[in-house]
Parts: structure tokens; sequence; C-alpha cells
């Protein structure tokens, strides 16, 4: 099975050396590959053990991987018609490709580790190869930016590091060797002798994975790294990596929350709190697509991290799910809409012209209806429960009126950003001149796969799946 | 039952006569030739063999507006309070009722006004329309006062019951009604100092500008729902503000009544001899008086019950 | 999942009533409409949403409706877009209506203790025993009136109403609201179940509020369907005073009276459902003949297009409540209930009581004199503009829209009893009383509850007065008078549309009277024949009035918004380049908080350490003043 | 012997924060390294731990003598500015390095108490990775930013050492592979330029 995950990203890592013109269609189609293992992942008897403790799949896994290779191979799609809206060489291509490959791997090692020491190779692995994916749209910009990529999430990738080290010196004295596997710690979290020492170790990952999401103190560091760098790179960065560091967050809160809920719970909430905060108003000012995009990522991955942290599984699985799928489509939908660079967000939707230009139209609005969890949208519902979570929380602790008063907030914060962004969707329609532009097939069809995905995510059967999932 | 239309028809034909009847004392008090009493008679008969003159400009709601502009008010006088004791009378018509029947037709005489495209009807019914919507309050607020000091909200009932007990116990509130209803009487009936019958200059006219183009027939519907209105307000405030007279038996009381009404119109001579006529944005003060008087009059009986 | 109870399908009924003539209409007006299968959309799931909000039989279904009857009607407004302002007024509807439903959303999630598909019998349960009745009450409150538009949430309505297209307007104002007093009746019986005194003042208070501002600020309005936006927010406001009397008795258990008011509220929100989706019909024809919203560049419309006038002419006597008309009927039933609580003795309840009877007395008066302008200004005398003289009447469907709307109120008017049933029937399920008997002894006359109470006669009142109008004419015919036609007398100067009042003028002394709520920005320009003061010839006057609420509130909030980003703005764009040092004191911080707050707690300690903190912050974040 | 080692890990480490010149602190570096190869060795030894050893002398192949070079021959083919100014100005930073210690000791202080091995090592690698995260953010050239993260590394792999006895084998081996693979990209980052112009 590890074979067949990795398989079809070192055909690419392979082909990608021999610098042919055929690459350019031979490495997306070699990509689309990675829907099968996932899919057959998907299907198989969970938990399935890959390659003995180390890579384990359950249910949660499953799912993220499942969805990670939907957006990437959506991605790929939308990819091979890049050079006609940006400026890019045939060698950069076939470097991205590459380091897709690279970055594939370290993804699937750390989506389906059960070793911490796993979880975190991969996690570097694909955070070092983005750093180049960043780098392949050649200005000094992103020159820029793909350094402080490479500073920033090499720190924060070591603190998650200092902090696995602390657990596993937390937990060493009971499990030994096995104190590394999340299986094992969650099984015996309990009887681990130091809490204190564990509860830091969580805090200090935790503060990595958030950092490297983008959260409070790192308010405009990932929108400026997601302005730079190519769209697409910009959609697996919201869509994938960020999915990655998420299922890190997920396995380490639970094992946390055995040890003492309420600190995880508080400190998320806290930190949560304090990103949002920032984000929305920085999204009420925020003057470009790219950045406005990352910014409400950044909003959603706290509201995900908020939602497990309160108990809400469900809620934040399907918000999960509904924020890999419509980032990267929004992602996408915005670099075809400001092609060549030149833009302006009045009257940006305006000028598509043609089924594809009619479908591009009408999918690009819904998305941004959708992004600000309008229903039917998942996140309408992901929202709902995840915000009734909180609120049973709320109920069951002593502080009643403080922690309605913390969700009125966040809700009051929540709807600055839906401001926003019901202007820009006006101006969009509405406002400026009308101009033709030119959308192309395999970008429609990225879009579509991700509206359908988004479709398949609102069935009963994912909603008992999701619920399924704990 | 025979009684009851008896006094309706004894009201409607009270009515000029009641008017002149003002006219004649006013004139008098001013050294004057007075007209005589029936003069008011003779003006509706010459109107009615007149020919009319309708305006160009005019819509079908000329056609229309005056006969509603009168029959509210015709309807209203059944719905009054008896005139006398033991004979059948509609004891349930409250006070909303009426005033909305008098907004009524008020109302229809606005639109009149703004009819004929003349710059005269438009600033009649402007200012019409500013006074009666400061005047229909205070009127709903007194009415009701008073009413429920009867006991009833029919007015009907009420001023029988006012009869039979008289509330020494709400004196108070009684008087602010009685007062507050005075000055509407005045205000809605256009006379001096918030209107002024007899002179057509646009600085003083209300109610005359928006039937300046009117005649003949028409102009007598609207003569004589004017003279009805105040039929209507006089015998309001006899009943309800001067309750006696209901025992004795049917003609005196009948008389009584007709002299309470006279001494109204006395009074209202008298007080329009004796005033100037306001500006018009100084008239809200007046009614500011009548509308803080009501209100004052429900407030001490409803919440301090005095 | 749904829910056919008796108020269910009364809703269902005002639906119906209000949707049927719409059709019509929007089919005669769908011509006009550039995005025809957008329009057809969004109307069709705006309806159908409607629908689902009333039958909604628990939380998550209701809440998906609500929103999604939000979406469409906020698309619907955008469906042509003629100019900023167009774009500016959906934006802020579709953001108040949000902000409203966040709290609605609370409301729920506290109610339904995180599992959305119970039903209300269960919410209700969880509702008895949560800690804050109070609380719950006013999320239900601000998420539902922020939709109805009651004082201070109204500020949406004057903007967003007149920019839809006018069937839209008059499905939003006639039914829309409604949707929001149907969720009051629905929490407030099926979820709260039972409620303290204060909270029925609270509903009384805002009320009284509504109506009085409402129609003050209509009178001040040129637009014609701004103005009739605002006159929702009175109606509105009336339909409070008569539920929140209800809750009032009832919560002091006289069952009857609270009943009565209950059904009165009802009876009006139908009646405004009637007329003041005729309204918005006719003022829709008229703005859809001459292609401008300003009042002043009507006149004389009457002639050109007399079926809307007269349809119009009804509804506005309804709507300013003089008998016989159903909205009379109602408002008479809103004040026998405010007077028959002179039983109680509640000094604060007496005086916010009494407070209501002056505000309703005071609206009643000025909501004549603004329909008086409206019509007038409108229809009547001479027309003020080219786009007035060239008004025909609309086409055929649009005129049987506003006919069988015209229909429906007369049916209001003459078959009370049998709405009052219906009324009765959805209160009987609600209260257990059922009073029919008493209000309606025989169909001829409405009796009042109230102790003492008066009667009221529809049907003798419209009787006599056809009578006496009858006999009136005769006897005109009978006289046989000649006619003459002649111009208007306007002293000797020939009549103009010049001459004529016009709108501003026509609220001239209201609005001077209210110069102390409006304090309106007045723009008076001439041009005066050299030297004299008083004679010029040309001359200008404006006025524009902003309402008060607007000024206060909504600018001061976004004032508040845009400074707190401007700040967080800046903050973010220190962060450049200092990232590690960002991330170092962090680490410090957590470090630090962990050590305090888990491990070991002590005061001392504490103050030392955020000392030094502190310190590590001014020197390695922010560094040297350069 | 093992203290005396994670002195001279300290010391180096200090030293190196104080640098003026880029190949000066590229040599700091290896010492810092090369001491913490002979302390990962020395503990093996101890411990007759062969995981232990070895990842030492990988330490010693790789931190102390592979990667300085590579670093040094980057610098030289993209001719980076060999002057490196602290932009926190020396006359802070006596100041601010002592407090830092002081301050980090105390924090980890209940965290060390709860590991049983080699306290004071715990808390001095606690300290050396805040030292080293001064060390970048001192900076605004990328050279020393990278190194700083390269001192990280070093110091995690200290408090892996010291805290858990080493981490296991397979985790070991993969830091050692993402540490070059870093390598790689800075390698990449700066010379991606000139294939640029070559196209």
């Amino acid at each position: 099975m590890i074979y067949l995950l990795l398989l079809p990203a070192f055909i690419m890592l392979v082909l990608s050396f021999w610098n042919l013109e055929k690459s350019k269609f031979v490495l997306p189609a070699t990509s689309l590959l990675i829907l099968y293992p996932s899919i057959k992942l998907f299907f198989l008897p969970k938990p399935y053990k890959i390659w003995g403790e180390y890579l384990v799949a359950d249910d949660l896994s499953a799912y993220i991987m499942l969805v990670s290779s939907i957006v990437a191979i959506s991605v790929t799609l939308a990819v091979s018609t890049l050079g006609l809206h940006v400026k890019i060489s045939n060698n950069a291509y076939v470097k991205f490709y590459r380091f897709f490959a690279l970055f594939w791997i370290g993804l699937t090692l750390s989506i389906v580790a059960n070793n911490m020491g796993i979880y975190w190779i991969g996690l570097e692995t694909a955070t070092l190869s983005t750093v180049y994916m960043i780098k392949t749209n050649s200005t000094v910009m992103a020159r820029k930016e793909a350094w402080n990529y490479m500073i920033v999430g090499a720190i924060a990738i070591s603190l998650i590091l200092f902090g696995i080290i602390l657990i596993y010196a937390s937990a060493k004295p009971i499990l030994g060797e096995r104190a590394i596997d999340f299986s094992a710690l969650l099984l015996n979290a309990k009887q681990i002798k130091s809490p204190f020492l564990f509860e830091i170790g969580f805090a200090i990952t935790t503060l990595g994975m958030f950092i490297k999401m983008g959260f409070f103190p790192m308010n405009l560091w990932l929108a400026n790294i997601e302005r730079a760098s190519f769209y697409p790179v910009a959609a697996l960065f919201s869509g994938i990596l960020e999915s990655a560091v998420m299922i890190g967050f997920f396995k380490f809160s639970r094992i946390a929350s055995v040890v003492n809920s309420a600190h995880v719970f508080i400190f998320v909430f806290i930190y949560t709190i304090l990103t949002i905060f920032i984000v929305s108003f920085l999204i009420y000012r925020a003057k470009d697509f790219m950045r406005l995009f990352s910014l409400s990522g950044v909003e959603h991955m706290a509201l995900i991290a908020l939602f497990w942290a309160s108990g809400g599984v469900f809620a934040a699985l399907l918000h999960f799910g509904a924020h890999a799928f419509l980032k990267p489509a929004l992602f996408l939908s915005t670099g075809i809409l400001e092609s060549r660079g030149k833009y302006r967000i009045a009257g940006a939707l305006r000028g598509y012209s043609g089924i594809k230009g009619k479908a591009f139209y009408f999918l690009t609005g819904i998305f941004l209806l959708a992004i600000v969890s309008a229903p039917p949208s998942p996140m309408f519902f992901s929202e709902l429960y995840g915000f009734a979570s909180m609120v049973e929380l709320a109920k069951t602790n002593k502080h009643l009126l403080l922690m309605i008063s913390a969700i009125i907030l966040l809700l009051i914060l929540l709807s600055i950003i839906f401001y926003k962004f019901i202007e820009i969707y006006q101006s969009m329609k509405y406002e400026g001149i009308e101009k033709k532009k030119v959308v192309y097939g395999n970008e429609v069809l990225a879009l579509i796969i991700f509206a359908v995905s988004l479709i398949a995510l609102l069935t009963p059967w994912s909603f008992e799946f999701l619920r399924g999932i704990s | 039952m025979i009684v009851y239309g008896l006094t309706i028809i004894l009201l409607i034909f009270l009515s000029p006569l009641v008017t002149s009847f003002i006219k004649m004392i006013k004139m008098y008090l001013l050294y004057k030739k007075p007209i005589p009493i029936f003069q008011g008679y003779r003006d509706f008969s010459k109107l009615l063999s007149k020919e009319m003159i309708i305006s160009k400009e005019t819509s079908s709601i000329t056609r229309i507006a005056p006969y509603l502009v009168l029959s509210p008010l015709l309807l209203i006088l059944f719905f009054l309070p008896p005139i006398a004791g033991g004979e059948y009378y509609v004891s349930f018509i409250d006070a909303f009722t009426i005033t909305g029947l008098i907004s009524l037709s008020t109302f229809f005489l606005m639109i009149l006004g703004l009819d004929s495209a003349s710059s005269f009807g438009g600033l009649g019914s402007s200012r019409e329309a500013f006074i009666s919507a400061l005047v229909e309050p205070a009127m709903i607020l007194a009415l009701f006062s008073v009413s429920m000091m009867g006991n009833n909200l029919g007015l009907g009932q009420a001023s029988v019951n006012l009869n039979n007990d008289f509330p020494y116990a709400h004196m108070a509130s009684y008087l602010f009604a009685a007062i507050s209803f005075f000055i509407l009487l005045i205000a809605e009936n256009g006379r001096i100092p918030v209107d002024n019958p007899e002179t057509h200059l646009e600085l003083t006219m209300v109610h005359e500008a928006m039937i300046l183009d009117l005649s003949g027939f028409y102009l007598m519907l609207i003569e004589s729902a004017g003279s009805i209105k105040f039929m209507i307000f006089a015998s309001i405030f006899a009943s309800l503000f001067m309750p006696f007279g209901l025992h004795l038996p049917i003609f005196l009381g009948i008389i009584v009544f007709v002299l309470k009404i006279f001494f109204i119109a006395i009074l209202v001579s008298l007080l329009e001899v004796n005033t100037a006529k306001l500006r018009l944005f100084k008239v809200p003060n007046l009614l500011g008086i009548a509308i803080v008087f009501a209100f004052l009059s429900l407030i001490t009986f409803y919440v301090l019950g005095a | 999942m749904f829910l056919f109870d008796n108020l269910s399908i009364l809703f269902l009924f005002l639906i119906m009533l209000g949707v049927v003539p719409n059709l019509f209409y929007s089919f005669g007006y769908l011509p006009h409409i550039r995005r025809k299968a957008y329009y057809l959309l969004h109307y069709f799931s705006f309806i159908g949403s409607m629908v689902g909000v009333v039958v909604a039989g628990n939380a998550l279904v209701f809440l998906f409706f609500w929103e999604l009857m939000s979406l469409t009607s906020w698309q619907l407004i955008l469906t042509e877009v003629k100019d900023k302002s167009t774009i500016k007024a959906a934006r802020f509807y579709f953001f108040m209506t949000h902000f409203g439903f966040m709290f609605l959303l609370l409301f729920f999630l506290i109610v339904t203790n995180g599992n959305l598909e119970i039903d209300f019998a269960m919410m209700k349960s969880i509702a008895s025993d949560f800690a804050y009745p109070t609380l719950l009450f006013f999320f239900a409150v601000l998420g539902l009136l922020s939709k109805a538009g009651a004082v201070p949430m109204h500020v949406w309505l004057p903007y967003a109403h007149p920019e839809a297209p006018s069937p839209v307007s008059a499905l939003m104002s006639g039914i829309m609201l409604k949707i929001a007093i149907y969720g009051l009746f629905r929490f407030t019986f099926d979820i709260l179940g039972t409620w303290p005194l204060e909270w029925g003042i609270l509903i009384l208070i805002i009320g009284a509020l509504s109506s009085l501002i409402g129609v003050l600020y209509a009178l001040s309005e040129h637009d014609i369907k701004a103005l009739l936006a605002n006159h929702s927010i009175e109606n509105i406001g009336i339909i409070l005073l008569g539920f929140g009397m209800g809750m009032i008795f009832s919560s002091l258990h006289l069952q009857t009276l609270s009943a009565f008011s209950f059904i009165a509220a009802l009876f009006h929100t139908f009646n405004h459902m009637s007329f003041k989706s005729l309204l918005f019909m006719g003022g829709g024809s008229v703005l859809h003949e001459t292609n401008t919203k300003n009042m002043e560049k009507y006149g004389g419309l009457i002639k050109s297009m007399p079926i809307t006038a007269f349809t119009f002419l009804l509804a506005s006597i309804s709507i300013s409540a003089l008998p016989p008309t159903n909205g009379f009927l109602s408002e008479w039933m809103i004040f026998q209930s405010l007077i028959g609580s002179s039983s109680i003795d509640n000094i604060s309840l007496k005086l916010a009581i009494s407070f209501s009877v002056f505000a309703l007395a005071l609206t009643g008066g000025l909501a004549i004199a603004c329909f008086v302008k409206v019509f007038g200004i409108t229809f009547l005398g001479l027309h003020r503009s080219t786009n007035a003289k060239h008004a025909k009447e609309v086409n055929f469907m649009m005129k049987t829209g506003m006919i069988l709307m015209s229909l429906v109120v007369v049916s209001l008017m003459l078959f009370t009893p049998f709405y009052m049933k219906f009324f009765d029937s959805t209160l009987n399920e609600l209260l257990h009383v059922s009073i029919y008997k008493q209000i309606f002894p025989n169909i001829w006359s409405l009796h009042s509850v109230t102790p003492y109470g008066g009667i009221v006669s529809p049907l003798i009142l419209l009787v006599g007065l056809i009578a006496i109008i009858l006999a009136l004419y005769a006897v005109f015919k009978s006289l046989n008078i000649k006619e003459k036609v002649y111009h208007t007398w306007a002293c000797g100067y020939n009549t103009t549309a010049k001459t004529q009042y016009s709108a501003t003028g026509f609220a001239g002394p209201i609005r001077r009277f209210f110069t102390w709520l409006y304090n309106p920005n007045e723009h008076f320009e001439k041009e005066i024949i050299s030297g004299h003061k008083t004679k010029f010839v040309d001359a200008s006057f404006s006025v524009h009035v902003e309402p008060l609420f607007e000024r206060t509130i909504y600018k001061g909030s976004v004032k508040l918004v845009n400074k707190i980003s401007y700040y967080v703005y800046r903050l973010a764009h220190f962060e450049q380049s200092r990232y590690a040092a960002m991330i170092f004191n962090m680490l410090l911080s957590i470090l630090f908080s962990y050590r305090i707050f888990v491990h070991e707690f002590d005061w001392a300690t504490f103050l030392l350490e955020s000392v030094v903190m502190l310190i590590s912050v001014k020197v390695l974040l922010i560094g040297e003043k350069r | 012997m093992t203290s005396l080692l994670i002195g001279l890990f300290l010391a180096t480490l200090i030293v190196a924060l104080f640098t003026m010149r880029l190949y000066r602190l590229i040599l700091w570096y290896s010492l810092n390294s090369l001491t913490l190869a002979l302390l990962a060795i020395t503990i093996g030894i101890n411990i007759d731990d062969n995981a232990m050893i070895i990842s030492g002398f990988l330490t010693l192949v790789l931190k102390a003598f592979l990667i300085p070079y590579i670093l040094k021959r980057v610098s030289i083919r993209f001719d980076l500015s060999r002057q490196i100014e602290p932009n926190i100005p020396v006359h802070y930073s006596v100041i601010l390095v002592p407090a830092l210690l002081v301050f980090t000791f105390y924090l980890s202080e209940p965290i060390t108490n709860m590991i049983s091995s080699n306290t004071n090592d715990v808390a001095i690698s606690i300290s050396a990775l805040f030292l080293s995260l001064l060390l970048m953010m001192e900076h605004r050239n990328i050279a020393p930013k990278i190194i700083g993260f390269l001192t990280i590394e070093n110091s995690l792999f200290l408090l892996g050492t010291t805290a858990t006895n080493v981490m296991p084998m397979l985790i070991e081996l993969g830091i050692f592979f993402d540490l070059l693979m870093a390598i790689v990209i800075v390698n990449l980052l700066f010379g991606h330029d000139d294939e640029e112009v070559a196209e």
C-alpha cells in the first residue's frame, strides 16, 4: 500500500529530471494517479496498518487524504494552462512538478503517520519543497517571500519538534520507545507522570502549528506569501499544506484533551479569538483578492481549531472539508481573474461570455457566497454545528455569560468579514466596466470538480461518515 | 325611536341656525348691523339653485369628495349621546369611531383642496393636515378619558352614566378633558383664533382655502358639513361636559339641550370677538395645550385615579 | 421536520393572499426586467423560502429557510442595478439581516442543546430550565425585529425596499416583515412559553417608538417607495403594540384580554399585508410609468391612470385607519385593548400604556396627513413634469394584480367575522381560550372584551355611509343643476403646474413643528432681481432629512470599526521582518503563562515576570525609535 | 566531561551571537556542532547506546564539516556580504544574553524538575534554543539567519539527547535528511537567478 501511495510522486520526481517538451503534459497526467490510492485507502477497513506501527490510516487520515488528493489533482489540472495567464518558463514548470512530487511524499507521510517523528519529517519535507514552489514565480517579491517562508517555516517546524521532544520525554518513562506513537499515547495519556511537561510540549507544538497556519502574531505573513507565489501554489498551500498541519493539531489535541481538556480549550480559545479579531479587521481593510482569501483562510483555520477544541468534531471536519475545497477553488478563480496581474475588484467578474465563461462566472459567484456560509453551503452547516458545540460547552462550564459574550464577539467579528465579502461580491458583479476576459476549459473543469465535491460533502452519507469520526 | 329620528332631524335643521347665530352675535358685538338669524338657510337655498362651475384642472375626485365630506358627519349624528332622557339612543359607539369618521371627512376635504391645482387649495389642505394631525390625538385622548370616567367606552352610555352619577372623585381630569375639548371645538371648526371663517386672505385662510373652487351644490354640501360639524362638537360638549337634564321630561329636556347649544355658541362668539387670529405657527401652542390637557386628564384619571 | 398547526396555516394563508395578486402584478412587470430568468428564479425561491420558514418544524429547517429568504431577497434587490445606491442598499440590507440571523442562531443553539433537529416542544423544555430566560428573549427580539424593521433596527427598510423591483418590494414589505411577526408568535408561545411582565412592556415600548418614528420620517420623505417603507415601520410598531399588550395581559393572567390583543395584532398583520402590498403596487406602477421615484415630479396621474389611483386611494384610506376600513378596525381593537387595561395597578405599566395610547393617537393623525400628501401630490392637480405628462395606465396584468389586492382589502373589511374565527382558532391553540363568541355575538357588530368596552359595526357604518351618499346624490340628480367648466381661479394669473403646492411645501408646517427631531438641512437659493430682497426670478428650495438613528448608531459604529481596523492594520504591517522576534516573545509568553497559570500562581512572581516580559517585548520587538 | 562539553556548546553559541563576520560565524557554528557531536558520542559511550553514537558521528560529519563547508562555498559563489551587523546593538545584547539565560532557566525550571536525568543540560538546551532564536532575529542578512536555524537544530538535538536520551534512530535519520534538504533548498534559493538569465 505504501508503495502505491508514494508511487505517483516518485514517477513524477523521476520524470521531472528529463526536461522534455512532453513533460508539460506527462506530469499532470501522472499527477492524476494520486487519486487512485487515496480512494482505495478510503474504502479499506480501518484502522489499516500501512507500514507497521509507523503509518496507520484511520478514518480521519483517510478522509483528509482523499480531500487533499482531490484538491491536488484539480490544482494540477488547472496548472497546465498556467502559462497562458502568467509568465512562466518551461524549466520552472518541470521544477514545479519535481517539488510538487516531493511535497506530495512529505504530505502523505505526515497525513498517515502514526508516529510523531515521521509526522514531523513529512511536514518538514512538505514545507521545504513548498519553499521552492513559491520561488517558481521569478519576481523579487517572490524571492523575498520565499526566504521569509524558509525562515519562519523553519522556526515553526523546529518549535513543533521541540514540543514533540518534550512530549516524548514526558511519556517515555511509562511507554519507552513507543511513547512516540500517537495511538499508544492516546491510550496511556492518563498515566503520564508529569502532565505539566506534556502540556508545555503540546502548547509549543501547537504554537508551531499555528504559526505555520499564519495565526496571530503571523498576521500578514501567509497572505504576503500567497500573494507573491503563483496562484496554484497558493491553492496548494491553503488546500493541502494547512490540512497536513491541521491533522497534526487534531491528533495532538486529541491526546492533550485526555490529559486536561480544560487547558487545551482555554489555550486554543484565547489564541483563536485573538487571531480572528486581528484577521477580521485585516480583511475589512484588505484590497486585493489573494490577501483577502488567504486571510479568510486563516480565519477558517482558526474556526476549525476552535470547533475541534470545543468538541464539535463533526463541525470541524465538515468545515475543514468545505474550506479545503472552497479556498483552492477561489484561489484558482482569482488567479484566472487577475491573469497577467491586470485586475481590479470592481467588475472583475464581468465580461465572461460563452458556455465556459458563464460557467466560470456562475461558479465563482457561488463559491464567494459559499465562503461566507450562505446556505446551502457546507460552511453554513458546519458553523451552525460548531457554534452549537461551543454553546454546549458554555452551558456546561460555570462562566456561562462570559462564554456567551465571547461567542457574540466572535459572531460580530465574523459578520464584519461577511460584510466585506458581500461588498467584494457585489462590486465584482455589478460595478466597474465590462472587459473581454478568457477562461480555459480545464480550469472550469477544475472548478466543477470542486463544486461537485462540495455537493458530495452535503450528502447525508458523508454527514454520517463525518459523524462516525470522533 | 321616533324621537330619536326627530332629534337627528332637529340637529340637522338647527345647525345652520347656530352658525348664523354666532355670526349674528359677533356682528352685534362689533356694532355692525347683525345678519338675520335665518341667513344660513337662505345661503343654502341660494346655493342649491345656482349653477356650478367645475374647474378644468380638477378630476373626478371633485365630484366624489363633497359627498364623502358630508356623509360621515351626517352618520355621526346618529351616534350622538341622547338629547333627552328615556328615549332610544345608540349607546355603544366610542370615541375612536367618531374621531375616525370626522377624520374621514377631513381627509376628503384635504384631498379636495389638492384636486384643483390652485396654490390656495394646497395651502389650505397643508395647514388643515397640520392642524388635524394635532387635533385628532387630543380628541381621542380627551373623549376616551371622559368616557372612562363615565364607566363606558361607548359615548352615549357614558353620557347617561355621567348624568346619573357625576364623577366628583375625578373632577381634576374631568376639567382637563373639558378644557382640551373646548379648544378642539374651536380649532376643528375653523373659528378664530385658529382660523377665520370670514376672510379670504391667504394669510388667514385654512378651511376656506380648500373649497375656494367649489360652487353651487358642492359648496352647499361643504358648508353644511361645516355647520353640522360644529353641531356635533357642540352637542358632544353639551352632553358630556354639561351632564344634566336627562331626567327632565322629553320636551323640557330638548329645550334644555338647545339652550346648552346656544350657550356654547355664545361662548364661542365671545371668544372670537375678544381674541385675534393666531399665526399658523403659533397654532401648535394652542393645540399643544389641548393635547397636554387631554394627556394630563388621561394620566391623572388612569394613573393617579384623580 | 415540518409543522402544520393553526399558526402555520394562518400565515400560509397570509402568504397565499399576498402572493396570488403579486404573481399577476409581477408577470405584468416582467417585460421591463432585463434578467428575466434570474428574476423569476429568485422570485419563486423567495416565496418558497417564506413558506418554508412558516412551516418549519425544527431549528435547522427554520434557520435554513430564514437565511435562504434573506439571500434571495438580497439577490432580488440586485435584479436591476441602476446606480451605486442600489448596491449600497443591498449590501446594507444583507448585512442587517445577517446581523439578525446571528442572534437567531444563538437563540436556537441555546434552546436546542446543539441538536438542531429537535421539535419546538422539546425546545420549550430546554428553554424552561435555561438559567437566563431574559437573555433568550433578547436574542429572539434582536433577531426577529431586525428583520421586522422595528426601532432601532429599522434603518435598512427605507433603503432596501425602494431599490427592489416593485413586486418584490410589495412582497418584502407586505409579507417578509410578517414572517418575522410569525417568528415572534412561534418563539414566544412555543419555545419561551411563559414570560414576566417586563418583556411585554419592552415590546410595547418598542412598538410605540416604531410607530411614531416611522410615521414622522415617512412625512419627511419625497421618495414614494421610501415613504411607504417608513410606513411599514409604523405599522410594524402598531402590530407590536397589540402583541405587547397581549403579552402583558397574559402575564397578568387576563386570558380573554390577552387573546383579544393578540387577535388585534394578527388582524393588523393581515391588514398591513393587504394595503401595504397594494400601496407598493400602486407606487410601483406610478414609478414604472414615470421612471422617477421623486414625488415632486408627479401630479395629475389620476386622469391618465384611474385604476391605479383609485386602488391607491382605497389603500391610503385603509392605512390611515379611517372607518369603516379594515385598518380602522384593527387599530380600534388595539385601542380597546390599550384602554381596557384600566383595571391593572402597576405604575410603570400604566405609564407605558398611556404613552403608547398617546403615540398611537398621534400616529393616526400624522398618517392621515402623510397619505393626503402622497395621494394628493401624486395623483391630483396638474402634472409637474413631462414624465408625468406622458404616463399611461399600466398593462392588464398589473391592473389585475392591483384589483385583486384591493379585493383582498375589501374582503378583510366585509368578512371580518370569518377572519376573526380563524384568528380565534389560532389563539385558542396558543392560549387555550376562545373569545370569538364574545367579540362577534352576531356578525353585524364587533364587540370589545374590555370591561364596559365599546362596540363598532363596520357593516353598519359602511351601509350608512353608502345610503347617505346615495340619498345626497339623488337630491343632486333631482335638482338637475347646470354645470360650467372653466379654469381654476388663481387670482388672475393663469394656473400652471408651478402654482401648485409641492410635497415639500405640504409637509412644511409639520416638518417645522418637529424640527427638533428632524433637524433638516435646507438648501434655498434664489436669483434676486438686483437690489430687491423680495423680488426674484427663480428660486429653488429643497430639504433633506437624515434619520436620527442613522446619524447616531450606524455612522458611529462604522467609525469605530474603521478606527480599530486602522490600528490593527498598522500592527500587522509593523510585524514585517520581525517574525523571529515575535515568535521568540510568543514562546516566552507561553512558557511564562503556563508556568504561572498551570504550574503555580502567586502575585509577586506574576508581577515580576510580567515586567520582564514587557522588557523583552520592548527590547526585542519594538526596538529603538529610529 | 558532558557538563564541560555542554558548557562549550553554550559558549560557542554565545560567542556566535557577538560575531560580526560571516566566516567567523560559520566557524563558530561548526565548533558548536563539534561539541555537540562529541557530547552525543560520550553520552552514547556512557550508556552504551549505539544509536546515539551513530547519530553522534553523523553529526560530526554533517554538521561539523559538510554543512559549514557548503555554506562557505555558497557564500563565496554568490558573494554574500561578509560584514554582518547585528541590529541589536552590542551594549544591549551584553545585558540581554545573561538576562535571557537566567529567565529561560527560571521558566524551564518546572520542566527540568520533571525530567529525571541530567536536568541542567535540559535547561541549558532550552536556553540554547532561545539564544539561537536570538541569533536569528538579531541579524537582517539571510546567511546568519540560516545559521541561526541550524543552531536551533543543534540545540534541539541537544535537547533530544539530554531530555530523552536520544530520539528513536529512524527519527534522527529523518531529521538529518531534512537538514540536508534544507541546505539544498538554500543553495537553490540563492542560485535561482542565473538560471533565469541562462534561459
